[in-house]
C-alpha cells in the first residue's frame, strides 16, 4: 500500500464534499473520510510495526521515489519513520475529532469541511515527504485554509487575526525557502536522505540553519515570533483551533527537528540560542497565560509555553530530549485539541469565554466539565496523562547536558509546571467549580458527537499517558537514527 | 526558399491573413457582432493551432528573421493569451460597434511582437517593437468617450515615444562602436568599453520601460487604469511577455561579453521593482491599478529569475509567463466581466462578492493565490523556480529580500480575498450572467493554473527547448 | 523466597473501583457505590494483612534480617538504556507496615463515610475519589523506583485536590483545594529536581540501586556526586535536600504547611484519611525509603532534624489557640509529623543508632490510628452539631457516649499516657533524641507537654465545659435518637479506639528497623517519668481551664498578649504567601509579561506592518500623474544606471 | 577644405537630443512635446548617418536605419496627433497639466 493514499484520500473526500448536497451529506462524507484516514493511519502503524519486528531496520519504510521536476532534480520522495508515523496518527485522530465537533456547522458548511480536509491533506503530505521541496510545498498548502477558516468562520477580530497569522506563517515559509535554496545549491538535491548521506559543509550549515530553523520556528510559536498564536487560536472556530494547535504547530516542530538533523553542526553551534529562546517561551508563555481572562487565550498562551518544550527538547540535542520533544508534540496536539474542543462546547452553550462570567459549570454540564478538567490536568503534567510523560522525558533529556546554563534552563522550564498548575487551577476553580450563575444552571450537557470527539482524544491521551512504552517503542529507533546523524551520544554515565 | 518562408513564417502569415480578412469584413456588409466574435475566436484558435504543427530551427532574410522551437513556443503562448483575452472580452465587445478595429489593432501589435521575438537584427527588432507599441496606444484610447481612456493613451504614446528615442540612441551608439546591427556579429565586437556600456544601459532602459521595471514603470498604472480591461490585460500579459522573451534572447545570446554588468543591472532593477511595486500595490483600491502594481512586482521576480543567467533562468521565465498568462487573465477576466456588466472596478466593490457570485469569486481567488505564489496553484512553482534560478548566483541577500517582499505581496492579495469572502457590503454586486465563452476562458485559466504547476512535463519541455547563457 | 506478586491486587482493586464508579457511578451505581468501594477495599485490607503475616512471620526474614524483595519490575518508560521509570513492587518492612496502615485506615474511613456522606448528591463520585486516593497511596507505598514514587506522589496530590474540592460550589473549598495543590506542586518541583540530580549522578532511578551506589563510599557514582558541588554544597546534599523539600511539602512541614489547615474544608472522613493518617506521612515515608542515602549526608539530615523540630513546636503552639476543632487536629497532625521527621533526622543507619528510624516509623504507625480516630470522632461530632467551632459545642459526653470514650482514648494516646499507643512510640522518639541531641530533646519534651494541653483543651471544650441540653442538638431530623450517627459511624470509632489502645504493644522494634535486623528496646521507667509527668500536669492545667467555663484561659491568653494573637493568626505565614503571590508575582511578573507580549513583542510586528504602510503613503508622490515627471524619472533612472555602472562598478 | 571631424557632429546630435529632452520636460503643450520628441529622434538619425559615413562607409546599415526611423516617427506622430485630438475632445485642452486625472 502506498503512502500517497494519505494524500489521495483527503483529496477524494474534498472532491466528494464539493459534490455533496446539504449539511447532512457533507458532514457524513467528511466524517467517513476522516474515519477512513484514521483507519489508514492505523493500518500503516500496524504494518510499520510488523516490518520493524520482521527486522526491517531501514531508516524509512514504505519509501517511494518518483521524479517530479527532472530538470531541477526535484523528486516526489515519500517515506515514513517512527516520528512521522506518530505525527500522522496524531493528525488523523484530530481530524476525526475536529469534524465531529463541527458537526452542526451550518454556515457555508461545504466550504468549511472542504477547507478542513484540505488542511489535513497538507499535513499528511508534509509528514510523509522525504524531499525538502515536497515538504515545503505541503507546508504552504496548509497555510491558506487556516486563513480562510479563521477569517470566514472565526469570531472576534477575525480578519485581523487571520491576516496576522497568514502573514507571519508566510514570512516563516519565506525564510524556510531561502534556507532550502541554500541547501539545494550546496548539495544539488532536495532529497533529505541523500543530503543526510552526503552531509552539508559546515560553513553552509552555519549560514542557512538560522533561516530554516527560524522559519519553521515561526510555525512552532518560537519566541518572539509567537504572536500569531494567541489571536489566531482565539479567533478561530473550534475545529480550526484544534487543527491549528493540534496539527499545524506540529508542522513547525517537526520541521525544526528535521532541519536540526540535517545540519547537526549548525544545530550544535546555535544550540544555546535555541535553548535560550525556548526557555523564555516556556516561562514567559506560562506567566502570560496566568494573566489571561479568556479561556481560548489561556489555552493559546499555554500552547506557547508547551511548544517551548518541543523546541527545548530539540535544542538540547540528545536522544532522550528529542524523544521528549516528539512525545510532547503528540501529547500537546491531543491535549490542546481536547482543550479547545471543551472550550468550544462551553462557548457554544454559554456564549462567553470569559472566565469571570462562568462558574460552577460542573453542576450544569458534568461531562464537558470533566473533559475540561482532564485536559487541564493533562496540561499541568499529571501522571497517567500524556503531558507528564512528554515533559518528564524532556526534563530527563535536557538535564543530561552538564553545562550549568543548560541546567538552569531545565530548572526554569521545570518551574513552569508550577505556574501551569496555577493558571489551570485558576481557570478550573473559577469556571468549572464554584457557584453557578442562574442563566447557566439549565444548560444542556454535551451531545453524542461532542462526547465521541472528546472520548477519542482522551483515549489518545491516556494511551500515551498510561503506556508510554508503546510510543517510545515507535519513535526510539528513529531518534536513534537522528542521534547517529547528530553524532551525539547519550551523556548518562 | 519559398517553402521555408511558408513554414518558418507561418504564424506571422496566418496572422496577416487574419488581419486582412478582418479588414474585408469591415468593408463588407455588416454582420451581427456575435457572429463576428465567434468567427474571430475560431480564427484565433486556428492561428493558435498553426504554431503546433511543425517547428524547425532556421533563419530568413540573411538572419533578419530567425526561428526555433523556443521562439515558436513563445509565439504560441502569446497566441493563447490573445485567444483567452478575446474570449473574455466577449461581454464587452458584444455591444461595441468598433470591435473589428479593436482586433485589427491588437492583432497588428501581436504581429509586431512576433517579428520582434524572432528578430535577428537591431533594425528588425526596432521595427517589431514600434509595430507592437503604436497600435496599443491607439487601442488604449478605444473607449473614445472616456476621459481616462484618452489620458491613458496620451501617456502611453508620449512616454513610449520618449523611451524609443532613448532606445534608439542606445542602438545608434552600439552601431557606432561595433559597426553592425546583426546580433550574431554584434557579440564578437562587444568589449565592454564605456560607450558600449552606456549604449547598453540606454537599450536596457528601453526594455525596462516596456516591461515596466522601476524607475521606468510610472506610465504603467495610469495606462492600465485608463484603458479598457481587454487592452489592459493585453498590455499586462502579452506585450510584457513578448518584450521579456526578446530581452532574454538578447541578454543570453548577444550581450554575453558584458554579462557581469547586466547581471548587476538586473539585480538593482529587480530589487527596486519588487519593493516599489509592492509598496504601491498595498494602497490601491482600483482593481486594474492594483493589478498594474502587482504585475510590476511580478516583473521584479522575473528579473531575479533572468539574473540567474542559466538555462533554469530562461526556462523558469517562460514557464512563469505561461502561468502568469493564466493567472493574470483569470483575474482580469473576472474584472472585465464585472466592469462590463456593472461598471464597478474597485476592490471595495467586491465586498461580499462571494455571497452573490461564488463561481467568479473562486476563479478570482485562485487567480490571486496563483499570483501570490501559493500552492497548489502553478504560481507557487513559477515564482519558486524564478527564485531558485536567481539563487544560483549565490546572491542570498537579494533572495531573502525578495522572499520577504513576497510576504508584502501576500498581504495585498489576501486583502482582496478578505474583501470577497469576509467582508459585508450594503449593496453587493448582484448575480451576474457570464457569457459562456468568457466562462469557458476562465475555466481554461483555472485548469491551466492547477495543471501547469503539478504536471511537471510542461516545465521539463520548456527546459528542454530553452537556452542557457 | 515466595512470590509476592499477588500484592498487585491490593492497589488494583481500588483502581478498578475508581474506574467503575468514575464511568458508571453517577448514573447507575449511586445506590451501591459505597458498598462496592468498601467491599473492594475490605478485600485489599485482608490481602495486606495476609502479606504482613507472610512477610513478617513466615518468610520475610533471612538469617535474622528482613529482606528487600522486589516482587515486580516492569519498564514503563525508558529514558535511556539504564535510566527508566520501572513500575515495581517493593516488599520490605516499611512498605508492608504502610500497606497495613493505609488499607485499614482507609477501610475505616470507607465504612464511616457510609453513614457520614449518606444522601450526598455525588455519593458515587466521592467513593470513586476515595478509591483513587487509596490506589495512589498504595502505589506510592509500594514503589521501587524513585520516579514511580514521584508519579504516585502527584496522583495522591490530585486525588487530595479532588476530595478537598468535593463541595465544589463552596468557594472556600475550591480555594483550599487550589492552595493545597499549588503549594505541594511547588514542593514537588524540588522533588523532581532532586530526582534529576540523583538520577543523573546515580545513573539509575531504581531506589535499590541508588541506595547501593550511594552508600558504597568508593563507587564512582558516589565520588562523582560528592565531588560535584554547587554553591558550596555537594550535589548529594542538594539532591537529598530537594527530595526532602518534596517530602516537606506533602507532610506540611514548616514553612510549606500552610495548605494543611485549609484542607480541612474537605469532608471530615477525607481529612481523617488523607490529612491525618496517610498522605501527610508520605514525606516521612519518602525520607525513610531513601534513608540509607540520607544517612550518608550529615547536612541533609540536620536540615530534616531542625525543620521537623521547628514544625513540631510551631504547630503545637498554634494548636493551643485555634477554635476550629478540625484545625486544631490539623496542627496537631503537623506537630506529630514533625516528631517523626526529626526522629529520622537524628537517626543513623543500622544497628543501635537506628533507634530514631525505628521510633519514627513506630510513631507513624501508632499516630495513624489515634489521629484518624480523633478525626472520625470530630467527624461524628460535627455531623451532629453541624459546626466546626468549639463555641457551638460542649457537654456532648452525655449525647454521644461512644464518641466521647473513643475521643478520650485517642487524646490519652496522643498525649503519651501509658499504656496507650502513643506513649510507646513517643517514648522511643524521646529516648533517641536524648541520646543524639539534647536541644531537640528539650523541644520534644516541651512539645509533648503542649500536645497534651491542647488536646485536652479540645476534649474538654467539646465534651464538657458548658452543659448542653439534649434539645439543643436533637433538632436534626433523621432520628438521631441518642445523637450519634448510625452504627456504620460508630463501628470504626470502636475499632480504632481498640487499636489506639492496642497497637502500642506490637513488637515493632523486632519488625521495622533501619537495617532490617531486630533491635531490642526497653522502656526505661526512670527515663519516661519526665514526659509522662509533664503531660499529666498539662492535662490537669487544661482541665482547670476548660472543664468548667471560667475566665482563666482568657486571662492567660491576655497575659501572653501579642504572642497569643500572633499564634491565633498562625504567625501570619499565610499573609506572607499571599503577599508574595498577589502583591509581587502577579503585578510584577505576570502583568508586565502579559503587557509586554501585547505591546512590545506583538507591537513590534504591528509596527513593521504600519511602517510599511506609512512608507507606501509617503512615496505615493512619485506617481504624480504628470507624464513629464514620468519622463524625468525615466531619464533619472538612465543617468543613475549609467553613473553606477560606468563609473562606480566598472 | 578638411572635413568636419566626427566628434563635432556627435556633439551637435547630442546637443539636439538634450534640447529635445528639455523641451519634452518643460513644454506644457502636447503638440510641442511631440515635436521635441521628433527632435530627439532626429538627433539619433544624425548619429546613424554620421557613424555610417565616418566609421563604416562600406555598408549602409546606418542610412537605412535612418529611413526606417523617419517612417516610424511619422506613424507615431500620426497616432499621437489622433490621440491628442481625442484628448482635446474630452478635456477641451491640450495642456499636459490638465490630463493628470489618474495618479498615486
Amino acid at each position: 500500500m502506498n503512502l500517497t493514499l494519505l494524500i489521495l484520500l483527503p483529496l477524494l473526500t474534498a472532491v466528494l464534499i464539493l459534490l455533496a448536497k446539504g449539511l447532512q451529506q457533507i458532514r457524513v462524507i467528511g466524517l467517513t473520510g476522516a474515519i477512513a484516514q484514521l483507519g489508514l493511519a492505523g493500518w500503516f502503524l500496524k504494518s510499520f510495526l510488523a516490518e520493524r519486528t520482521s527486522g526491517n531496520n531501514a531508516a524509512h519504510l514504505f519509501e517511494s521515489n518518483q521524479t517530479w521536476f527532472k530538470a531541477l532534480n526535484i523528486n516526489y520522495h515519500i517515506g515514513i519513520d517512527g516520528i512521522s508515523l506518530a505525527m500522522i496518527l496524531l493528525t488523523s485522530v484530530i481530524v476525526v475529532a475536529g469534524i465531529l465537533v463541527s458537526w452542526t456547522m451550518d454556515k457555508l458548511s461545504k466550504e468549511y469541511f472542504f477547507l478542513l480536509v484540505l488542511l489535513s491533506m497538507g499535513a499528511y503530505g508534509f509528514f510523509i515527504s522525504l524531499d525538502l521541496f515536497t515538504l515545503f510545498f505541503f507546508l504552504e498548502v496548509a497555510v491558506i485554509p487556516k486563513f480562510l477558516l479563521i477569517g470566514i468562520w472565526g469570531s472576534g477580530d477575525k480578519t485581523k487575526s487571520a491576516m496576522k497569522l497568514a502573514l507571519m506563517l508566510m514570512a516563516g515559509s519565506a525564510l524556510v525557502m531561502v534556507g532550502l535554496f541554500g541547501i539545494y545549491y550546496n548539495t544539488h538535491t532536495f532529497d533529505i536522505v541523500q543530503i543526510t548521506a552526503q552531509g552539508i559543509p559546515v560553513g553552509v550549515q552555519k549560514f542557512f540553519f538560522p533561516f530554516a530553523f527560524v522559519g519553521f520556528g515561526i510555525f512552532a510559536a518560537l519566541f518572539p515570533f509567537h504572536t500569531w498564536v494567541p489571536d489566531g487560536h482565539a479567533s478561530a472556530p473550534t475545529a480550526a483551533s484544534m487543527f491549528l494547535a493540534g496539527i499545524s504547530m506540529k508542522l513547525g516542530g517537526y520541521g525544526c527537528l528535521r532541519i536540526a538533523a540535517l545540519m547537526p553542526d549548525a544545530a550544535h553551534a546555535y544550540a544555546w540560542i535555541i535553548i535560550l529562546l525556548a526557555t523564555i517561551a516556556i516561562i514567559y508563555g506560562a506567566f502570560a497565560t496566568m494573566m489571561q481572562t479568556d479561556l481560548k487565550y489561556i489555552n493559546a498562551y499555554s500552547s506557547i509555553s508547551h511548544c517551548g518544550f518541543v523546541i527545548l527538547g530539540i535544542g538540547m540535542l540528545n536522544k532522550t530530549s528529542i524523544n521528549g520533544a516528539v512525545i510532547q508534540m503528540v501529547s500537546h496536539g491531543l491535549m490542546t485539541a481536547l482543550f479547545f474542543a471543551a472550550i468550544g462546547m462551553i462557548y457554544s452553550r454559554t456564549h462567553t469565554r470569559m472566565v469571570a462570567q462562568l462558574g460552577g459549570l460542573l453542576k450544569a454540564m458534568p461531562f464537558i466539565s470533566t473533559v475540561f478538567v482532564i485536559a487541564g490536568l493533562c496540561s499541568l503534567g499529571l501522571p497517567g496523562f500524556s503531558g507528564f510523560v512528554a515533559e518528564m522525558t524532556v526534563f530527563m533529556g535536557s538535564w543530561q547536558n552538564p553545562e550549568g546554563a543548560y541546567r538552569l534552563a531545565t530548572v526554569l522550564s521545570g518551574a513552569s509546571i508550577v505556574v501551569t498548575a496555577v493558571y489551570i487551577l485558576r481557570a478550573t476553580g473559577r469556571a468549572i467549580m464554584g457557584p453557578i450563575s442562574n442563566e447557566h444552571a439549565l444548560l444542556a450537557d454535551s451531545t453524542w458527537n461532542e462526547k465521541l470527539a472528546a472520548v477519542l482524544l482522551i483515549v489518545g491521551i491516556l494511551i500515551i499517558g498510561l503506556a508510554p512504552f508503546l510510543i517510545n517503542h515507535l519513535i526510539m529507533p528513529s531518534t536513534d537514527a537522528i542521534m547517529l546523524q547528530m553524532g551525539k551520544v547519550n551523556l548518562y554515565k | 526558399m519559398m517553402y521555408n518562408i511558408l513554414i518558418q513564417l507561418r504564424q506571422e502569415l496566418v496572422l496577416t491573413v487574419l488581419i486582412f480578412l478582418l479588414l474585408f469584413i469591415k468593408l463588407g456588409k455588416d454582420r451581427s457582432n456575435e457572429s463576428i466574435l465567434n468567427f474571430i475566436n475560431a480564427a484565433l484558435f486556428i492561428n493558435l493551432g498553426a504554431g503546433f504543427c511543425c517547428h524547425e530551427t532556421g533563419e530568413l532574410f540573411n538572419g533578419m528573421f530567425n526561428t526555433n522551437a523556443l521562439i515558436v513556443f513563445e509565439k504560441n503562448l502569446l497566441n493563447l493569451a490573445v485567444l483567452l483575452i478575446s474570449m473574455q472580452s466577449y461581454a464587452w465587445l458584444k455591444n461595441s460597434k468598433h470591435l473589428i478595429e479593436f482586433y485589427l489593432l491588437i492583432l497588428t501589435s501581436l504581429l509586431g511582437m512576433f517579428f520582434m521575438i524572432s528578430s535577428g537584427n537591431l533594425l528588425m527588432f526596432y521595427l517589431g517593437l514600434e509595430m507592437s507599441t503604436i497600435p496599443l496606444a491607439a487601442a488604449a484610447n478605444f473607449d473614445l468617450t472616456k476621459r481616462k481612456s484618452s489620458e491613458a493613451a496620451m501617456k502611453l504614446i508620449l512616454s513610449s515615444a520618449f523611451s524609443s528615442a532613448i532606445l534608439l540612441m542606445g542602438i545608434s551608439f552600439l552601431y557606432g562602436t561595433t559597426g553592425t546591427l546583426t546580433f550574431s556579429i554584434l557579440t564578437a565586437h562587444l568589449n565592454g568599453n564605456p560607450l558600449q556600456l552606456f549604449a547598453f544601459i540606454l537599450l536596457i532602459s528601453g526594455f525596462a520601460f516596456k516591461i515596466s521595471a522601476v524607475p521606468f514603470h510610472l506610465w504603467t498604472a495610469d495606462v492600465y487604469e485608463g484603458s479598457p480591461v481587454a487592452v489592459t490585460s493585453f498590455l499586462a500579459v502579452i506585450s510584457k511577455g513578448a518584450v521579456l522573451f526578446t530581452m532574454v534572447n538578447l541578454l543570453y545570446k548577444v550581450f554575453t561579453p558584458i554579462a557581469s554588468t547586466w547581471y548587476l543591472v538586473l539585480v538593482v532593477l529587480a530589487a527596486a521593482t519588487i519593493l516599489i511595486g509592492n509598496l504601491f500595490a498595498i494602497r490601491q483600491d482600483n482593481f486594474k491599478r492594483f493589478l498594474a502594481f502587482s504585475s510590476i512586482a511580478q516583473v521584479g521576480f522575473i528579473l531575479i529569475g533572468i539574473s540567474g543567467s542559466s538555462q533554469i533562468g530562461s526556462a523558469s521565465l517562460i514557464y512563469f509567463i505561461l502561468i502568469y498568462i493564466f493567472s493574470n487573465l483569470a483575474a482580469f477576466g473576472v474584472v472585465s466581466v464585472v466592469s462590463a456588466l456593472t461598471g464597478k472596478e474597485n476592490i471595495s466593490d467586491f465586498k461580499g462578492f462571494y455571497k452573490t457570485n461564488p463561481m467568479l469569486s473562486w476563479v478570482l481567488t485562485i487567480a490571486l493565490f496563483s499570483l501570490a505564489g501559493v500552492p497548489p496553484t502553478a504560481g507557487f512553482f513559477g515564482k519558486l523556480f524564478l527564485m531558485m534560478a536567481g539563487a544560483a548566483k549565490g546572491n542570498y541577500g537579494l533572495i531573502t529580500f525578495a522572499a520577504l517582499n513576497m510576504v508584502i505581496s501576500f498581504y495585498y492579495y489576501l486583502r482582496v480575498v478578505k474583501a470577497i469572502f469576509m467582508e459585508e457590503h450594503a449593496t453587493p454586486i448582484e448575480k451576474l450572467q457570464v457569457p459562456t465563452v468568457s466562462k469557458l476562458a476562465m475555466y481554461i485559466c483555472v485548469v491551466g493554473m492547477i495543471v501547469t504547476g503539478l504536471a511537471s512535463v510542461v516545465y521539463d519541455y520548456i527546459y528542454s527547448i530553452s537556452i542557457g547563457l | 523466597m515466595s512470590n509476592y506478586l499477588y500484592i498487585l491486587w491490593i492497589p488494583l482493586l481500588p483502581l478498578a473501583t475508581f474506574v467503575i464508579l468514575g464511568l458508571f457511578g453517577r448514573k447507575y451505581l449511586s445506590g451501591i457505590a459505597g458498598l462496592l468501594g468498601t467491599a473492594s477495599l475490605l478485600t485489599s485490607t485482608i490481602l495486606s494483612f495476609v502479606v504482613a503475616k507472610q512477610y513478617f512471620f513466615v518468610d520475610g526474614k533471612v538469617n535474622g534480617v528482613f529482606q528487600k524483595i522486589v516482587a515486580l519490575k516492569y519498564t514503563w518508560l525508558e529514558f535511556s538504556p539504564n535510566v527508566s521509570i520501572d513500575l515495581g513492587i517493593i516488599v520490605d518492612p516499611i512498605s508492608v507496615m504502610m500497606l497495613v496502615v493505609v488499607t485499614s485506615v482507609s477501610l475505616m474511613v470507607h465504612v464511616f463515610s457510609l453513614g457520614y456522606m449518606k444522601g450526598e448528591e455525588r455519593f458515587a463520585t466521592y467513593y470513586a475519589f476515595l478509591s483513587l486516593f487509596t490506589f495512589s497511596m498504595l502505589g506510592l507505598v509500594l514503589s521501587a523506583n524513585i520516579f514511580q514514587v514521584y508519579m504516585f506522589w502527584e496522583l495522591v496530590g490530585v486525588s487530595s485536590f479532588l476530595l478537598i474540592s468535593y463541595y465544589f460550589n463552596k468557594p472556600s473549598a475550591v480555594a483550599a483545594s487550589k492552595k493545597a495543590f499549588i503549594v505541594t506542586r511547588f514542593a514537588d518541583l524540588g522533588f523532581l529536581i532532586g530526582i534529576l540530580i540523583l538520577g543523573y549522578y546515580g545513573g539509575t532511578l531504581d531506589i535499590g540501586l541508588l541506595i547501593e551506589r550511594f552508600t558504597s563510599v568508593h563507587s564512582t557514582q558516589f565520588l562523582s556526586i560528592t565531588s560535584a558541588s554547587f554553591l558550596g554544597a555537594s550535589m548529594l546534599t542538594w539532591g537529598l535536600t530537594l527530595v526532602f523539600m518534596g517530602g516537606a511539602g506533602k507532610s506540611a512541614m514548616f514553612p510549606l504547611h500552610i495548605w494543611l489547615p485549609d484542607a480541612m474544608e474537605g469532608p471530615t472522613p477525607v481529612s481523617a484519611l488523607i490529612h491525618a493518617a496517610t498522605m501527610v506521612v508520605a514525606g516521612v515515608y519518602l525520607v525513610a525509603r531513601m534513608f540509607p542515602v540520607f544517612s550518608m549526608d550529615e547536612t541533609a539530615l540536620n536540615i530534616i532534624t531542625y525543620v521537623g523540630a521547628a514544625s513540631a513546636l510551631f504547630a503545637a503552639v498554634i494548636a493551643c489557640t485555634q477554635t476550629d476543632i478540625k484545625r486544631v487536629l490539623a496542627y496537631s497532625t503537623m506537630s506529630q509529623i514533625g516528631y517523626m521527621m526529626f526522629a529520622l533526622g537524628i537517626s543513623k543507619n543500622g544497628g543501635e543508632n537506628g533507634l530514631g528510624y525505628m521510633a519514627s516509623m513506630f510513631h507513624l504507625f501508632t499516630h495513624a490510628f489515634f489521629k484518624s480516630l480523633l478525626f472520625l470522632g470530630a467527624g461524628s461530632v460535627i455531623h451532629m452539631v453541624h459546626s466546626n467551632e468549639m463555641k457551638d459545642m460542649g457537654g456532648l459526653r452525655k449525647l454521644m457516649p461512644i464518641t466521647h470514650i473513643a475521643f478520650l482514648i485517642a487524646c490519652l494516646a496522643i498525649a503519651g499516657i501509658p499504656p496507650f499507643a502513643g506513649f510507646f512510640s513517643k517514648e522511643e522518639i524521646l529516648t533517641a533524641a536524648f541520646q543524639e541531641n539534647k536541644i531537640i530533646y528539650g523541644i520534644a519534651l516541651f512539645t509533648a507537654a503542649l500536645t497534651s494541653f491542647y488536646m485536652f483543651r479540645l476534649y474538654f471544650n467539646i465534651f464538657w465545659s458548658k452543659e448542653a441540653t439534649v434539645a439543643a442538638h436533637a433538632h436534626d431530623a433523621q432520628g438521631h435518637d441518642h445523637g450519634e450517627g448510625p452504627w456504620v459511624m460508630k463501628l470504626p470509632l470502636i475499632i480504632l479506639a481498640a487499636c489506639a489502645v492496642g497497637v502500642g504493644f506490637v513488637p515493632f522494634s523486632q519488625l521495622v528497623t533501619s537495617d532490617g535486623a531486630a533491635l531490642d528496646t526497653h522502656i526505661d521507667v526512670v527515663f519516661s517519668i519526665a514526659p509522662v509527668v509533664l503531660s499529666v500536669l498539662a492535662i490537669l492545667l487544661a482541665a482547670s481551664f476548660y472543664k468548667k467555663q471560667n475566665g482563666k484561659s482568657d486571662k492567660v491568653a491576655n497575659a501572653f498578649g501579642g504572642f497569643y494573637t500572633a499564634a491565633t493568626k498562625k504567625f501570619y505565614i499565610d499573609e506572607v504567601y499571599i503577599f508574595i503571590t498577589k502583591k509581587i508575582i502577579f503585578p510584577f511578573i505576570g502583568q508586565p509579561i502579559a503587557w509586554a507580549d501585547r505591546n512590545i513583542v506583538d507591537g513590534f510586528m504591528l509596527l513593521v506592518a504600519k511602517t510599511t504602510a506609512k512608507i507606501a503613503e509617503l512615496i505615493k508622490g512619485l506617481q504624480s500623474g504628470k507624464v513629464q515627471n514620468y519622463a524625468l524619472y525615466f531619464f533619472g533612472g538612465v543617468a543613475a544606471l549609467s553613473i553606477l555602472f560606468i563609473y562606480i562598478w566598472k | 577644405m578638411q572635413e568636419i571631424p566626427l566628434s563635432q557632429i556627435l556633439f551637435v546630435s547630442t546637443f539636439l537630443f538634450f534640447i529635445g529632452m528639455y523641451g519634452l520636460f518643460t513644454r506644457r503643450n502636447l503638440i510641442t512635446m511631440l515635436m521635441s520628441i521628433e527632435l530627439m529622434l532626429n538627433s539619433v538619425n544624425i548619429n546613424f548617418v554620421a557613424f555610417n559615413k565616418y566609421l563604416f562607409p562600406d555598408n549602409l546599415d546606418g542610412l537605412f536605419f535612418t529611413l526606417f526611423i523617419i517612417t516610424i516617427a511619422a506613424a507615431e506622430a500620426a497616432v499621437a496627433i489622433a490621440i491628442i485630438i481625442n484628448l482635446y475632445r474630452s478635456h477641451h485642452s491640450i495642456d499636459v497639466e490638465d490630463a493628470t486625472e489618474m495618479k498615486y
